[in-house]
């Protein structure tokens, strides 16, 4: 199981990754929201993987650490700020540039208004 | 039991916040709630020096949750400067925006120039690394903010680099600290270098990576090479307030640099000590070397000044790079220094882009400018300083830094900052001589500076001013600083020894 | 027999059927011929697997722990007042960017 | 203290003459005199201690932890430079006084000299070689503001910045040299470097220090291959050169060769660069003067002429050539400071100062005239002048040379061919400008004397050079032992100065020199020929253009790296990533841990296959937008039943409800946004995306796995022991995030409040309009704005989501839920009426200020934070009791609640204030394009 | 109408009460008070989006409908699944034009919901005007026959409960 | 009983997903994508909850719930968005 999440995440962070380098605002974004489910995950995992056994505190005596998880949320949190705010950004940038190109390169398919 | 210590991070967010809720007609109120934070700010800050500067660890446990299990701010004599300088700066870059004709702020500004005091000052204070990654994300989302305010192309562009490339840092960061927590399960930053010291051979390496990742993270914020490539356009695309509250943004990550890499993987971390240093010395010469030619080709004073950022940012770390007391506490004198002369040409620059009409900061002839004589002296003065000629503060800041210099690196750093010294100042002669004297013959209608811009400018350039001519007092408190934290053993007892109020 | 494994065979069967007709509707929308037919399969086959997993959960519920469990009844509830909605909107912008359909269909869209 | 009063006094008296100016030129000028005349007067009252050999010592500590202290001496040496510096100084200040036209502001000039003068002052007595360059620094850019006084004019800016940059990366190298000294010596105070010569000159840095401080002497004092600046800084008004060029500035590194004689000089290395150095910009200064056809540049290459003398004298590591150079740097003070008078009284009245015009002008002009051949003969070091007697010293210390091979005769032969040079051009500059025919269009004409008052100054330095040159050692003698002392100590030589020697080979060079000289400048057009064809290359132009070349590296460099891809930047970024990695990661012996691994069930093989499909799908998809953004989701729904499966509900539940506002949230942006992105990468960017991906994809999945295969300790037992006793709550992970951690969730309010008010920002007066298909078309919508099975639908599930929001807030601290997840499902919730029937519908029915709610959020949050000061706990720290209504029964109640209803609505209110802005901008868009349609059909 | 303001949909109340205790699962007193509140109080909050009232009448009518809609969901879903997984040659789509005699959005809501629910059709648009909805049938033989009996089935008692004045 | 019958309806579930992930690669249309994404979200309650009876725990009725819930405003905007542009107008 740790080798299957291992590649998952790996996977993930490659795709993420490689859509970061796309030269479009919209891609990026699509990219930089894969690494962060690759990250949330990285960050999960490494309460180590275990099965059935949710942080609340019941007559079991074998719990998860809690500790990554809360980290998650929080990250998951404020990854969603940061893309909100990207995406608001890509707008303002067409706007401003005249396209969607992330160095603001005038291309082809649309000219500046 | 003093609540004092956790003013600095609560005293901007609430401000911010009430701020919000103020209706955007009410400027002037706004602006004076403002100013009067900041003040509040500034003082608090001093009675914060005062306390470390006694040279004892003031933990204030949130939560009231013992160390490591809560999250801790940590008072010391490093943390305790850096809110000196914060709020220093943020209190001339608002006084600095209190003219009422300046088209540029937007009702925001002061809430989100707040926030990222807030932000700052946390990142300042905190003694756990996932709370330090929240304090970076407010710090940067404000700055995202601040930098966005009004639109143009430019700053669009700027600004989009700027977000993406901090947000892949932000995966990085978050990568490190969970790598960390994997292999130490802890993410307080005493009980961090406890456990990173501890590390045995199979488990060290890959602590290393965590290690190594971080100083990227920290080396984006800070503007190292090869992370600084968005701080020319950023910066100079931003207004000259905003600018200038920036300046303090790179060092940030200098601080995050200084304390990480001596407190967690220091002098003390067994397999991981100094993991850092191999890297760090060489990435800052050429950060230095590369800024100043930076701001040798310059086109635009903002962008010039910027550049001047990144020199000060390999200035920097190269005297962090030393990993000695002397160099430390050189290290910490000339990041005062630079802070506030950097923000002070920011402002300069914004008054100056006023005056000269289409031209604005362009280093070409252009109509002379209403005021030429008061900016040109004004701008001669913190050239001066930032340059690092006598009598201004730069001089001492940096003739400490070349003192400190030891080993066999000693030859490159000197060579490096003389050198960058040398290209500043054909730089600024340049840049300085063609604006304020190559002049034609018609003056643009424009208004006159705000006498508190004026003041702002002034205010900032005394400090530098104050650190020359208090600079042994200074030195005393960076002396005793830097032994403080180059030493962290006590840091570390301060902080697990701490016990909770009782009763809960 | 005990109760016990009565009550775990009723769970297995609905547990079965439920995921039994969750499959045969995303079948369905794997094979159909046209985005319409295709509609058809996940709009209610998988909702009534979904019901049928649901109720197996009940029963599980209610026998393996101290009184009723009836809360899932609030998801088949609500998923049963919404998958139709969903399917009326795809549907109506299937139609509205004029998605081919077989041949055979007999009346034509508006 | 009466030290810093001579210092200070001169900065004093600067703001005076600005503040006079308006009450007249007179006035203005004798204010400014006063700080000088005080410090001048104060000197001559330290005169006979100095005199007697004693010094004046002030010790102030300033900077002892940097080793600057404010540490002043005045001995022979500083005073005999203080002196000049002071008398010189307000003869000049006279001389401007009548010298600067009415335009120009008489106090700017006078503040401006005044300053440098106390900079040089304190150059000379400072007692702390980096006290010293902050005053030599001082120097720098005072005299940068005096050259570029007219600085309307290109040449005077370029001749400062020229200035500028070469004294001030001597003054770098000399600030490098001062540091090494401290380091060898341990101490910066000049007294004890002066007594520790033989301790530097035997250190191993011994060599760099000496180049460095020599450097910054050299640049100062114009010497090859520095000397470029001294030319051009001539575009200063003239007082300025004949004060700086002459007598001051340029003496400064002359003076740092003095006083830094004892601790450096003596060595062969001090020996074969000092002096070579100074011989060959004797030579060339004496030989490139001649052909200047400008007064003040013939001027100022015979400055650079003479100063190389001087520094030559300094190079013999001789006693006495370090007297003839004292006494030198004297004469050459004296007649140089009245020749740029001169040259400045010519301009003044003539309007050129151009030799080929100047003509003749004895007969407008005598009482300059004469004046100005006595010192020209000074500088030509005619007999009975003062320039005689140090250049006979010179002459004879050449013969003295104690080294042996060619040097031994190259150097008296290359003196005297300077000095014929010297003569030459003196010659030349009295026969050209007062003699040899009339003038040729002069701009003023007829030139006529100027006032009494400006020839004075002149006047009172020519019979300096009378007298000192007739009577040495009743006039100079006493001032030049004082100084000598205070260069060698107790090794003062014997010496005489006598202006009759007998008959012997320095007199027989002098004689040499000037009839030499006599006969060349006779036989000069030749000369003047050879020396246009040779010589044509122009320093400032080539300065320029070196600065320009290098500035222009400078910017293609830098826009090397800085080329604002950022593509590139982010390789440049990952690439540290993987550079940093893999300098770990390559060199681990074991990867694998010592922890087995969790057994693999066929349903997470299948559901992580799901994942990797949905993540490499929306790669290979995305340039379909749409489609991406659906595969994107799968992704993310799939990050949620991994967190399902490894026992995390609440992540589960806060990921699928973040995940569909996302989504929700990049629909409403690729509304304004092309649908297609184009196909722009070519293979060879593909191929390094790939390669970098992998890299970091590998890197991540390997640490990943070494991890998960390692023991660790946590310290998550102790949340676990203390949740339900200290923390109110069995759900720990809910606990840490209100209690434990609460500070971080604090943070987390905040990023979202502020990225909420960044994003009002940004959208405020946005202007976007759609963009068209790729084809050109507009796309085609639906014209009816919501179906109303989905309206009616959707005001009936309101209810229902703020009932399921209300269930997941509640039990949040005892189970898996919390304020966070339940503000975003009433946000979805709300989000589906503005769906389901428009933002003007929802905004009818609630029209709260959404990024008021936020704030109230935070607020909330903090205050609840604060609520804990007033029982005497830290900032957050929280309570709960059990309390028992009637009917009700038992509950808690918990301060951590307060604070997660901060958390819910703050995140009502930011995602709200996102969407709705974000959903609001195609209505202000829509509203101005109907507008301008309807304008368009009027 | 002061009543009407403080509660203004009395059985949704009484609905969301029981839902509370649904979801909770405990009827303690502590959550039937809750529950109460809740029922009262988030029907009240929401009054502005959901102003007009739905009075439902003939409650023996509602049971019928829905037991007849539950009875076809089950077994026609069967018959239906048959046919997607057998050969899709032997399918007969349709489109079918449905004249609707109910006027009331929520009516017309409820109907299209049913329609989709029941197996074999989906309500794929409703026209502009409401007049007529259109369906999407996977299978049918007659096409006058489907839309007789789908009126027949679901209109005519919806129309019952709710429209018929 | 329930032993082997919970792997079997998991893996039932499961294939259902895989089938709408193909679904919704190939596509071919937008509202197919759609669909199928929603057909998966139903899919994953479904999984959920067998998975709740598996580890006989209630802790994973609020995630299914939720799924329920979100999936239905996603597939909402989605189809909208294909229908106006516009989501929120
Ligand atoms: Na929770
Ligand atoms: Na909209």
């Amino acid at each position: 199981m740790e080798a299957l999440i291992s590649i998952v995440i790996a996977v993930l962070t490659g795709c993420g990754i490689y859509l970061a380098l796309r030269g479009r605002t919209f891609p990026v974004i699509l990219g930089l929201t894969l690494l962060s489910y690759a990250v949330n995950l990285f960050i999960f995992v490494m309460g180590r993987l275990q099965s059935g056994v949710p942080a609340v505190i019941s007559s079991r005596d074998q719990y998860t650490d809690p500790i990554p998880q809360a980290l998650v949320l929080t990250a998951i949190v404020i990854g969603f700020a940061m893309t909100a705010f990207m995406l608001v950004l890509a707008l303002r940038a067409r706007s401003e540039l005249g396209n969607d190109h992330i160095d603001g390169k005038n291309t082809r398919e649309e000219t500046p208004r | 039991m003093s609540h004092l210590v956790i003013a600095p991070i609560l005293l901007p967010l609430i401000t911010g916040l009430i701020l919000l809720l103020m209706p955007e007609r009410h400027r002037m109120r706004t602006h004076l709630l403002s100013m009067f934070s900041v003040f509040a700010l500034m003082v608090i800050s001093v009675l914060l020096i005062i306390k470390a500067g006694r040279g004892e660890f003031v933990v204030y446990a949130l939560g009231n949750w013992a160390p490591p299990f809560g999250i801790v701010l940590v008072l010391d004599r490093l943390s305790a400067i850096m809110m000196l300088l914060s709020s220093t700066l943020a209190f001339f870059s608002l006084l600095y925006t209190t003219d009422e004709k300046a088209p540029q702020v937007s009702p925001h500004f002061h809430s989100l120039a707040h926030f990222l005091l807030t932000g700052v000052n946390g990142a300042f204070l905190t003694g756990d690394l996932f709370n330090l990654f929240v304090f970076f994300e407010i710090l940067l989302l404000s700055s995202y903010a601040l930098l966005m305010q009004a639109g143009s192309a430019r700053r669009a562009k700027a600004g989009l680099h700027y977000v993406i490339l901090n947000v892949t840092g932000s995966a990085i960061f978050l990568i490190a600290i969970a790598t960390l927590y994997g292999l130490t399960g802890t993410l307080n930053m005493a009980d961090l270098a406890v456990k990173v010291a501890a590390a045995d051979a199979d488990t060290a390496p890959f602590i290393g990576i965590a290690a190594l990742l971080l100083f990227i993270v920290f080396g984006l914020k800070a503007a190292i090479f090869p992370l600084y490539f968005w701080l020319p356009a950023a910066y100079s695309s931003a207004h000259g307030p905003v600018a200038a509250l920036f300046a303090i943004m790179t060092k940030v990550g200098v601080y995050a640099i200084i304390r990480v890499y001596t407190l967690i993987f220091g002098n003390d971390a067994g397999e991981l000590s100094n993991i850092l240093l191999p890297w760090l010395w060489p990435l800052a010469f050429i950060t230095l070397i590369l800024g100043a030619i930076g701001a040798l080709g310059a086109r635009e004073l903002r962008v010039q000044i910027s550049w001047l950022v990144i020199v000060s940012v390999g200035t920097l770390l190269t005297g962090v790079a030393l990993n000695s007391e002397t160099a430390l506490s050189a290290t910490i004198f000339y990041l005062l220094h630079s802070t506030w002369i950097c923000a002070a040409l920011f402002l300069l620059t914004d008054l100056i882009i006023r005056q000269r009409g289409d031209a604005e900061d362009r280093i070409t002839s252009a109509p002379e400018m209403r005021q030429s004589l008061l900016l040109g002296g004004l701008f001669f003065v913190a050239a001066i300083s930032v340059i690092g000629m006598p009598p201004l503060s730069g001089f001492v800041g940096k003739a400490l830094i070349l003192q400190a210099a030891t080993g066999p690196q000693t030859p490159w750093i000197w060579a490096g900052i003389l050198l960058g010294g040398l290209a500043v100042l054909t730089a600024l002669s340049r840049s300085g001589s063609t604006i304020f004297w190559r002049m034609e013959n018609h003056v643009v209608t424009a208004p006159a500076a705000d006498i508190w811009s004026v003041i702002a400018i002034l205010g900032l350039i005394l400090f530098s001013f104050g650190l020359m001519i208090f600079g042994n007092q200074v030195i005393a408190y960076t002396n005793a600083l830097a032994e403080q934290v180059l030493h962290p053993q006590p840091y570390i007892q301060a902080v697990l020894g701490h016990i909770p109020v009782k009763g809960n | 027999m005990t109760d016990n494994s009565i009550v775990e065979i009723i769970t297995a069967i609905f547990l079965l059927i439920g995921g039994l007709f969750a499959l045969l509707g995303s079948i369905g929308l794997a094979r159909l011929p046209d985005f319409y037919m295709r509609l058809h399969g996940p709009a209610k086959a998988t909702t009534l697997g979904v019901g049928g997993v649901l109720i197996g959960s009940m029963i599980f519920f209610s026998t393996h722990s101290e009184g009723f469990s009836l809360h899932e009844l609030l998801i088949t509830l609500f998923l049963f007042i919404t998958a139709p909605i969903s399917a009326h909107m795809v549907a109506k912008a299937a139609l509205h960017i004029h998605l081919p359909y077989v041949k055979r269909t007999r009346g034509k869209p508006w | 203290m009466t030290l810093i009063l001579i210092i200070l006094l001169p900065l004093l008296g600067a703001c005076l003459p600005l503040a006079t100016e308006k009450f007249g030129r007179t006035l203005c000028a004798f204010s400014a005199a006063l700080g000088p005349a005080i410090s001048l007067a104060l000197l001559l009252w330290h005169l006979p201690t100095v005199l007697a050999g004693g010094s004046f010592i002030y010790d102030h500590s300033w900077l002892p932890l940097l080793g600057l202290d404010l540490s002043l001496r005045l001995d022979g040496l500083g005073m005999m430079f203080g002196l000049m510096i002071t008398g010189i100084g307000l003869l000049v200040i006279l001389y401007t006084r009548y010298y600067l036209s009415p335009r120009d502001s008489l106090g700017k000039l006078y503040a401006l000299l005044q300053i440098f003068m106390m900079a040089m002052l304190g150059i000379v007595i400072s007692n702390n070689i980096l006290l010293l360059i902050v005053f030599w620094e001082l120097t720098s850019l005072a005299s940068f503001l005096l050259i570029s006084y007219w600085s309307v004019q290109s040449d005077a800016r370029k001749g400062a910045r020229m200035a500028l940059t070469i004294t001030g990366a001597g003054g770098l190298a000399l600030l490098g040299g001062a540091l090494l000294l401290g380091k060898i010596v341990g101490s910066f105070n000049l007294t004890e470097i002066l007594a520790s010569g033989e301790l530097i000159k035997n250190h191993e840095l011994y060599p760099v220090a000496l180049i460095l401080i020599l450097i910054g002497a050299f640049t100062k004092s114009a010497q090859f291959p520095f000397h470029f600046w001294l030319p051009h800084a001539m575009h200063a008004p003239t007082p300025v050169s004949a004060y700086l060029h002459s007598a001051t500035m340029v003496k400064a590194g002359v003076f740092l060769l003095a006083r830094m004689y004892p601790a450096l000089a003596g060595t062969d290395l001090w020996f074969y660069i000092v002096s070579s150095v100074g011989l060959f910009t004797l030579v060339f200064g004496a030989y490139t003067a001649l052909f200047k056809h400008d007064l003040k540049g013939l001027l100022a290459f015979s400055t650079i002429s003479h100063l190389g003398l001087i520094t030559l004298l300094f190079g013999l590591n001789s006693q006495l050539a370090a007297i003839a150079a004292l006494f030198h740097i004297i004469n050459h003070a004296t007649f140089k400071a009245s020749l740029f008078m001169t040259a400045g009284i010519i301009d003044h009245e003539t309007g050129t100062r151009d030799m080929r015009r100047l003509n003749g002008m004895w007969q407008f002009m005598p009482l300059t005239t004469t004046l100005a051949m006595v010192a020209a003969s000074a500088m030509a070091g005619v007999p009975l002048l003062n320039g005689f007697l140090s250049k006979e010293m010179f002459f004879s210390e050449t013969l003295n040379l104690n080294t042996s091979g060619y040097l031994t005769w190259l150097v008296p032969l290359l003196a005297t061919f300077a000095g014929i040079f010297a003569v030459a051009y003196s010659y030349r500059f009295v026969y050209e400008v007062f003699f040899g025919g009339k003038p040729v269009d002069l701009p003023k004409y007829p030139p006529h004397e100027p006032p009494h008052y400006m020839i004075a100054p002149m006047a009172i330095l020519v019979v300096l050079c009378v007298v000192i040159g007739m009577f040495p050692n009743l006039t100079i003698a006493p001032f030049l032992h004082a100084a000598g002392l205070a260069v060698l100590g107790s090794d003062m030589p014997d010496y005489k100065i006598a202006i009759w020697h007998g008959f012997n080979l320095p007199l027989l060079m002098s004689c040499i020199a000037l009839a030499g000289g006599l006969l060349l400048y006779y036989q000069r057009k030749g000369l003047f020929a050879f020396y246009e064809r040779q010589y044509r290359r122009d320093e400032k132009v080539m300065f320029e253009a070196r600065i320009q070349r290098s500035e222009q590296l400078a910017q293609q460099l830098t826009e090397k790296f800085e080329n604002g891809s950022l593509q590139s930047y982010l390789v440049w970024f990952f690439g540290m990533v993987i550079v940093l990695g893999a300098s770990q990661l390559l060199f681990i012996d074991k990867l694998t841990g010592s922890v087995a691994a969790a057994p693999v069930d066929a349903v997470s093989v299948v559901m992580a296959i799901v994942m990797m499909v949905g993540a490499v799908g929306t790669v290979l998809i995305h340039h379909n937008r749409f489609a991406a953004l659906l595969l994107l989701s799968v992704v993310g729904l799939v990050v949620s039943l991994i967190f399902i499966r490894f026992s995390a509900p609440d992540l589960a539940l806060t990921q699928i409800s973040v995940e569909v506002v996302t989504v929700v949230l990049m629909m409403l942006a690729l509304y304004f946004l092309p649908q297609v992105t184009p196909n722009e990468s070519g293979p060879l960017k593909v191929s390094r995306d790939i390669v970098i991906a992998g890299s970091i994809g590998t890197g991540i999945g390997l640490l990943c796995w070494a991890i998960l295969t390692r023991p660790y300790e946590t310290i998550a037992d102790y949340y676990l022991a203390n949740a339900v006793s200290g923390g109110g709550g069995t759900n720990v992970v809910n606990v840490i995030l209100v209690d434990f951690r609460g500070f971080d969730t604090l943070g987390e309010i905040t990023v979202l409040t502020v990225a909420a008010m960044g994003i009002y920002a940004m959208l405020r007066k946005l202007r976007l309009p759609p963009p068209p298909n790729p084809d050109g078309t507009e796309h085609v919508w639906a014209k009816e704005p919501s179906p109303p099975v989905l309206m009616v639908l959707a005001r009936l599930l309101l209810p229902l989501a703020l009932m399921v929001s209300t269930y997941i807030f509640l039990r949040g601290h005892n189970l898996p839920g919390g304020g966070f997840i339940a503000g975003l499902i009433t946000s979805v919730a709300l989000i589906l009426q503005y769906v389901a029937s428009g933002n003007d519908w929802v905004q009818e029915r609630i029209n709260w200020r959404y990024r008021n709610v936020a704030a109230i959020g935070v607020l909330i949050a903090a205050a609840t934070g604060a609520g804990s000061w007033l029982f005497g706990y830290p900032f957050l720290t929280t309570a709960f009791t059990y309390v028992t209504w009637p009917i009700v029964g038992k509950f808690e109640l918990a301060t951590a609640l307060i604070f997660d209803i901060g958390v819910y609505v703050t995140v009502v209110g930011s995602t709200l204030v996102i969407l709705s802005y974000l959903g609001r901008l195609s209505h202000f868009n829509r509203h101005a394009h109907i507008k301008s349609l309807s304008s368009g059909d009027n | 109408m002061g009543w009407r303001k403080l509660l203004p949909h009395p059985a949704l109340s009484v609905f969301m009460w029981g839902l509370w205790l649904l979801l909770i699962n405990d009827i303690s007193a502590g959550h039937v008070v809750l529950g109460a509140f809740l029922g009262w109080f988030i029907p009240w909050i929401t009054y502005p989006f959901w102003p007009e009232s739905t009075p439902v009448r003939k409650p023996l009518v509602v049971m019928r409908f829905l037991s007849r809609v539950v009875v076809d969901i089950l077994v026609a879903n069967y018959v239906l699944m048959l046919r997607i997984i057998g050969p899709t040659r032997n399918l007969h789509p349709a489109f079918l034009t449905l004249p609707l005699d109910v006027q009331n959005d929520f009516t017309i809501t409820i109907l299209a919901s049913t329609i989709c629910l029941a197996p074999g059709t989906v309500s794929a648009n409703l026209s502009n005007d409401r007049k007529s909805l259109l369906i999407h049938v996977l299978n049918v033989s007659d096409v006058e026959m489907a839309i007789t009996d789908i009126k027949r089935r679901y209109e005519a008692p919806l129309k019952e409960i709710f429209e018929c004045s | 009983m329930l032993v082997t019958a919970i792997p079997i309806a998991m893996f039932m579930v499961s294939l259902a997903i895989v089938l709408n992930l193909w679904r919704l690669v190939i596509g071919p249309s937008l509202p197919d994508r759609i669909i199928a994404l929603d057909t998966m979200y139903i899919n994953t309650i479904a999984l959920l909850i067998i998975y709740g009876v598996y580890q006989g725990s209630a802790l994973y009725f609020e995630a299914a719930l939720l799924i329920a819930v979100m999936g239905f405003a996603g597939t909402v905007a989605l189809s909208k968005y294909i229908l106006r542009g516009d989501i929120i107008e």
